[in-house]
């Protein structure tokens, strides 16, 4: 059936509330103010009030406002309308309940300066998901502060960088490299760069694990602070030398952060403290399923050995007998990195969702989260190219070889899947593998939706090899094609203004 | 469990097919070594009541949150109207990701659009980005900025700064070559005094407006001075509402404005997730740290957007990014440009006028009591700081037990050298009678 | 761009819960049994329990419910993506603040019997809508126990059966007839009928209005218990003559019923009471902006006057001194019409709604609303045929003369709006305009909203004109055609089977 | 008015547009005697936060919402998954309006589809139709319905169907033929005891089971009884959850189950919305009240769904129709639909033996009070009748007031014979702790 195109649909064609702004509505009211008013110059000087009446800031009523957001929210794909499987994102189930919960006045309400016997119950949270978390990844020492993974691992860079700059004494300047293997994510070098580190290398092998020989002459040249790990590494398979990677690093003197966005993989199954690690983060708003809110909030809390415990940041939140307290008392700490106690309504969901799932949960959560990777990965190798032959955990890797030779690359693929109702995977990361299709299930897909997902991605190898052009030129079936982000980049509109286009170029 | 859309059965067929029997075999490639053995001591599973019932009771314990309080200091009470947590919990929203797909994610790249356009208007600034972690981060990554920007490193910033987002700037700065310079207020007006630590090594000026205590900073001056060095000018804010009523600090010159948009329709929520704002002049756009959307267009010239200008960023810049910052607060972005959009022009002037009468009136009640009076001379919007003849840890304790309100925040939390004053904010959701009850209590009547 | 169409689209293909179901999948957990349990033998006989297993019930996730039902909501249209015509369904804004406030815990955690001086909160909103309500229609009885306009009725012409009871005593039996226009709404014959009448039906006149003269010759032909009466009427023109029609009636003997579906023509500009009306019924669900909710729930207030007042549902809520109290001492009442209180939730969002306008809001949305449909009735006057030139209220009648000469008629109109992006008005209601359409914008759309809806209707005139079978096989762009509803009734499937077909009749 | 999308600037064009200058003048059709030429008396337009703290002020003083209550009789409280509530807000859902466009109404039309299918699933009948407005009105269309298939008069009911649903229909009855005669039950099991009222005019034997007092009704015996005589078997169903662990009515034999489906996940709220249920045989079809939603196809042989069997109903049969319901309780079976399928076949086994194993566990404890036993024999669900030595209004008002607990219902509310006695009504919600203290308020412990 061919479609009877009309241009004017207002849900497709939602401008921008700049574009709706009429002068004179409104979308607001407020008390009457019950106070005596101040004349306005003895309450401010003229010079120190704005004098351009707010110009562009929209005028619309809430009707507007509702219409406006709901219709751009049908824009977009979610969770909740399937599988969304980002590789190295775990994009599961963001359950209600947490929503609820988080919502509860008592936290929504609460002002983070208030006295401290006041908020015992914030406090209380805080304390009992900092328990569960060290106790489900084995290190004792936690800070939930981190606004998310990048922050943590900053704090845990800077954790290292504190415990050498005291034991070393001056020595430490010496030390100032961090090893970071090829596959790591983006963040982890610039994390590093942020605390005074240069960064080394480490490759990778053919199996997709750490090399150990280079691991090796990399320590040998000496000045290694530490190594930053992500375990399952990024191509989601576990490096299973991962006792033998720390004792050649701490036999360098260093330490080893390991990056924890994958710790989907591994929660109630293996914990990071017993392997040897040092420093990790985790996030919160992947392994602990808050939401990731179309690119955030989460929480990264950083969580550290015994030794590594001292230079956390502050405050601390520790119990007194049956009181929770904020301590600030401690010397050595690396300071602040978030105003406040962090994200703390995340620190809400998260501790819910452990709440649901106990420990049997959260096992069976890891176990059905590798088992759908290992799922795709064995059902897709017939089709796809598959880089490293051991093992998957959590997540499946694929190239885009056997469709290249068409010239359908891995952005065709994805842009395809758009039209089978899929989200893509994550597409040309790591970037060890050229044209990487990393694919993360989660454990919030049943078996006949990954079906659907192994034959849509079978039908796409399907049409790349008898139609190309159609793979390549998808999506067909969205509201607006592939942009163009070259020139986006080349010439930046980055609010809008007045004198814009509207809605097309030939409009 | 009820999250897993499998049952026991159906994962017992896909382990067949993978030629498994057991789950345990999943893991075969993590030596036994290091698998853990035994359950973990955290607590069994709870049902969905109980979860809530847990929660509720912990929440009931935070007493704070149920009194008329006066606290603001960085985290303002402000009334958020319904549809804005309504509209976040669409769950096209809220269960996405960052919108790297542009195709099915333009509902998340507009509002993004939205709100980088609004921080802009209110700002008076030409460019921002589509959010940092909150005002303290995004201070900090300021400081990175200027002097990425200057090539200088001498940070000088004054002591009415909110002492946290003093403390993570250190933090953020303390490995790299940044010098910081602070700088004091002057104890009569509560305003920045001496300009003398500006120099041409200055990378950056940075300031609070209206600032800790409250008062409103001489922008323009400050501006010039800062250029007249050849540094940037940093303008920090930590009540957004203070934009609708004051002159924008990119009309008064500012290079860089960082703040924190909490007060734009985000619950206090005991210090988080809120919203970091980050706006600054085109010039220097390509050394801005945090995501940026703009627009682009498709084939047949179909209007779109896109996050751009990502190679400063670190999953292309890495170890060179302009920061490290990948997730950032996109959801409380959408909650805050959902809370301009409905207040709008004349919404965000209204709701400034009611904070800045409300606290004139309260500051003129306080000062008429005896032993209390307001500290600084400067102009104020809805902060002030109340001297007292007796220890101010002493006066808000009397009035919070004895009469359930919680007068505002001693300062000696961050200065210790005014152990007798304490700062008192006032919002819009303060009523008449909530300002009476604590003036009459300061009185001990 | 012709799409390049893939069938297995998760969203748009979303099953029945039944075909989703997984023998063993769960979606809940609840507590422990916290009790000493009794032996299932000793609790409850063999024969009294359920020996089926449930069978066919379903088995899903938690997260399956989710996926389904947030896939199956996007086939909807709904009031917060654009405009929903609907004539005499009245649909507006229905504001979030009172979706709030229904759900704070005092409200909707309360229990209907729980003891009078424990629920004051609960009777005192009941008492402070029913001061209001009775205020805006300036009539002084009412009860708000009726759960919808049709059950309003039904009171209503209970009450009139009532007072014509005690005044006749056994002649009574002789005005057995309820008068009703040929243009009124399905409900009202059906619902005199629930009441012991017999109807006769009233004439419309070439303007749209009562026929004064049948309405005399039939009041003269004797046993005429009332006349329900709509007004403004279904074709949205005010009864010019309705002090005459009270009048006649009256001296009838009979009473005035008013349906008071369209009052959002009249709140705060002119009310029933002043008119000489009896008794009518308000639809909350449409004129106080409580949410149709795909069909319901409402509420329908019936009000009336002194006279009729003793006849109304027990028990009534009133007020004795500072307390509310529900008086059951109506020996006269007709009885109780609903279990408990009545749509109490509807209530809350009502009496919201009302706190919200005000008297000055509540007269801006009524003349808004009637200002909309007034700009549409002109708008598309040259276009549509207009079937009566009075001036229209609250909304607008065409009719599909000028198309169906293409033979393009109202349904394909209206199917070809869904196109466009709006949902189509109300077709072939009232019965007497042939081809009806009836526009109800209400005062929750824009004008560039109305006009974009104005040249939508003018494009589909265009195209009847020019290419009628575009506008015959529309709608287009839904995830379904247009359905076969004669065969549904003829081979009613009315529930899920094992063996019933899965999507669709060829799959 | 922020309600309203249009401005005063855009209104006075909108009317230059029309023709007019002012808005006095668009109704200028209303005869000026009939204008209300004054401000109506209601309260000023409040603003957002104005009106929540209005509602909750209100909302404070129903404070039996707040304690732990034993109180059932046709409203019960359970426990509803949090999903629930979220996913009936998507306002695709409740700002829609009745499925007429069933090509942008499948959403709806799905769910109605399922929720008629559990319906049938549950009760054990053939058809459900969309919903009636709540059980009572359902009860009072069962028996119209009784009336048209079998041309017989006489109605049936025992007194212990729930008075409120008695009184309804008497309500609905009154003016038409139906004659109905109620049969008393026994004193001592609590069950109907005699059926000679039974006889070759009788529409219907109306039952409820578990009928008022919480007894368990021998539904086949009865059955068998109704249909001897040619009439209908009319089953009511107050607490939808016992239908977990119940023999159906459907399998007992009913021609007719009609009930209440609030304990499917909907709140108490003061007693509505809920939702009536209304099931049947196939060959009854066609003489149903409400809504039904059946299969279509499109001409591409896709499935859908429409509302169907309109024939039967007042839009186009107007006063031959079989009910004049339009407007029913959509929304609310939507919620009740999500409830059944989150709960599943597991969850409400299990929920439904909960009940009844705490209603056991309570019954015994009470029974071992002295003064107290329970009334009578038959077996229970969740409910049971409490007698007293002393009146019952004293002893719950003490326990009440005393200890705080809503200890049940005096059954002298509509049974004023029965001083003594009370209902009492345990869900999974009562925890232990709450029925312990419930035993040791009553023993004046
Ligand atoms: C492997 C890895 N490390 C670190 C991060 C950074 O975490 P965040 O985005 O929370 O800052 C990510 C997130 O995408 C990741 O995938
Ligand atoms: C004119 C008119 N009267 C009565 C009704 C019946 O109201 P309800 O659907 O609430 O029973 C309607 C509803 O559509 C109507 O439009």
């Amino acid at each position: 059936m061919s479609i009877k195109k009309v241009t004017q649909h207002p849900t497709q064609n939602e401008a921008l509330i700049f574009e709706r702004s009429k002068t004179g509505r409104v979308g607001y009211r407020l008390p009457k103010l019950d106070v005596q008013p101040t004349s306005i110059d003895e309450l401010l000087p003229a010079e120190l009030r704005r004098d351009d009446d707010l110009n562009g800031v929209p005028e619309v009523s809430e009707v507007d406002v509702v219409r406006h957001i709901t219709r751009i929210s049908t824009w977009n794909y979610s969770i909740d309308l399937g599988m969304y499987p980002l590789g190295s994102c775990t994009m599961k189930y963001n359950s209600r309940l947490n929503e609820k919960v988080a919502r509860i006045g008592g936290f929504a309400g609460l002002h983070p300066l208030a006295p401290e016997e006041e908020t015992q119950g914030a406090l209380e949270l805080i304390y009992r998901l900092q328990e569960d978390l060290c106790e489900i990844t084995g290190l004792p020492g936690i800070s939930l502060q981190p606004a998310a993974g990048a922050q943590g691992e900053m704090t845990g860079v800077m954790l290292i960088r504190a415990f050498l700059d005291q034991r070393d004494g001056e020595e430490s300047k010496n030390r100032r490299v961090m090893l970071i293997p090829d596959s790591a994510h983006g963040t982890n070098p610039a994390s590093a760069a942020m605390s005074g580190f240069t960064v080394k290398t480490i490759r990778s092998t053919a199996e997709g694990l750490t090399d150990m020989q280079h691991l090796q002459e990399v320590c040998d040249e000496g000045g290694v602070a530490g190594l930053m790990l992500t375990n399952p590494n990024t191509v989601g398979i576990f490096e299973t030398n991962i006792r033998e990677i720390c004792a050649t690093i701490h036999a360098a003197g260093g330490l080893v952060y390991m990056d924890g966005a994958n710790m989907n993989a591994l929660v109630g199954v293996a914990r990071p403290g017993d392997m040897g690690v040092d420093v990790i983060h985790l996030n919160l708003h992947k392994t602990f399923s808050t939401p990731h809110g179309g690119g955030g909030p989460g929480c990264g809390p950083c969580l550290c050995s015994a030794d590594l415990a001292q230079f956390l940041p502050i405050p601390k939140v520790e119990k007194k007998g049956d009181e929770y307290t904020l301590n600030y008392d401690y010397p050595g700490s690396i300071g602040r990195v978030k105003a406040f106690h962090g994200n703390f309504g995340m620190m809400v969901r998260a501790l819910s969702y452990i709440y649901t799932h106990g420990f049997d949960g959260l096992k069976e959560a890891t176990e059905a989260a590798v088992l759908n990777a290992r799922y795709v990965s064995h059902e897709l190798e017939d089709t796809y190219d598959k880089p490293f032959h051991g093992d998957c955990m959590h997540e499946a890797i694929f190239s885009h070889k056997n469709q290249s030779k068409k010239g359908v690359v891995t952005l065709d693929i994805a842009k395809r899947l758009i039209d089978y109702g899929f989200h893509p995977m994550t597409v040309y990361f790591p970037l060890v593998v050229e044209g990487a299709m990393l694919i993360e299930p989660t454990e919030s897909v049943g078996r006949s939706d990954l079906d659907a997902f192994i034959e849509a991605m079978r039908d796409i190898d399907r049409e790349a090899q008898d139609d190309p052009q159609l793979v390549i030129d998808a999506p067909h079936s969205t509201r607006i094609g592939r942009l163009d982000e070259a020139t986006a980049a080349r010439k930046p509109v980055l609010r809008w203004r007045e004198d814009m286009e509207i809605l097309s170029k030939t409009a | 469990m009820r999250y897993i859309p499998n049952s026991p059965e159906e994962r017992d067929e896909m382990l067949a097919v993978v030629g498994l029997t057991v789950a345990k075999e999943l893991f075969r490639s993590i030596p036994e070594d290091v698998q853990l053995n035994r359950a973990l001591n955290i607590t069994e599973p709870l049902a969905e009541s109980e979860v809530i019932a847990a929660m509720e009771a912990m929440a009931a314990k935070n007493i704070a949150a149920t009194k008329p309080s006066f606290l603001g200091a960085g985290v303002y009470s402000h009334f958020s109207p319904t549809i804005v947590d309504h509209l976040i919990q669409r769950s096209e929203f809220f269960t996405s990701y960052t919108p790297y797909q542009p195709e099915i994610s333009q509902g998340t790249l507009q509002y993004i659009f939205e709100f980088q356009t609004l921080i802009c208007q209110l700002t008076g600034m030409e460019v921002a980005n589509a959010s940092m972690y909150d005002g303290s981060t995004a201070m900090a990554e300021a400081y990175l900025m200027a002097q990425r920007v200057t090539r200088r490193d001498k940070i000088v910033v004054t002591t009415s700064v909110h002492p946290e987002y003093r403390e993570v700037a250190r933090t953020y700065t303390q490995h790299g070559a940044a010098e910081i310079v602070s700088i004091p207020f002057d104890k009569k007006t509560g305003r920045i005094a001496d300009l003398s630590a500006l120099d041409d090594k200055t990378a950056a000026l940075v300031v609070q407006s209206p600032n800790f205590f409250g008062c409103i900073e001489e922008l323009s001056t400050l501006a010039d001075a800062a250029h007249d060095v050849g540094a940037l000018f940093v303008v920090v804010v930590t009540e957004a509402i203070s934009l609708g009523l004051l002159k924008s600090p990119g009309a008064c010159g500012a290079d860089i404005v960082v703040g924190e948009g909490q007060s734009f329709g985000i619950p206090m929520g005991f210090g988080g997730p809120h919203v970091g704002l980050f706006a600054t002049r085109d010039k220097f756009v390509r050394q801005m740290p945090g995501r940026l959307c703009g627009v682009a267009y498709d084939k047949n010239g179909n209007r779109g957007f896109v996050l751009t200008l990502s190679t400063r960023e670190q999953h292309i810049r890495r170890e060179k990014a302009t920061s490290n910052i990948c997730t950032n607060q996109g959801l409380i972005a959408l909650a805050a440009t959902i809370y301009m959009e409905t207040m709008g022009k004349k919404g965000l002037q209204e709701v400034a006028m009611q904070n800045a009468q409300k606290a004139a009136y309260a500051a003129k009640q306080i000062a008429a009591i005896d032993g209390f009076e307001i500290a600084f001379s400067a102009p104020k919007f809805n902060e002030f700081v109340v001297s007292s003849s007796k220890p101010a840890e002493a006066v808000l304790s009397k009035v919070r037990i004895e009469n359930g309100i919680i007068g505002g925040l001693t300062l000696s939390r961050y200065y210790p050298d005014r152990p007798n004053e304490f700062l008192v904010c006032v919002t819009e959701t303060n009523t008449k009678t909530e300002i009476d009850n604590l003036v009459s209590s300061l009185a001990g009547k």
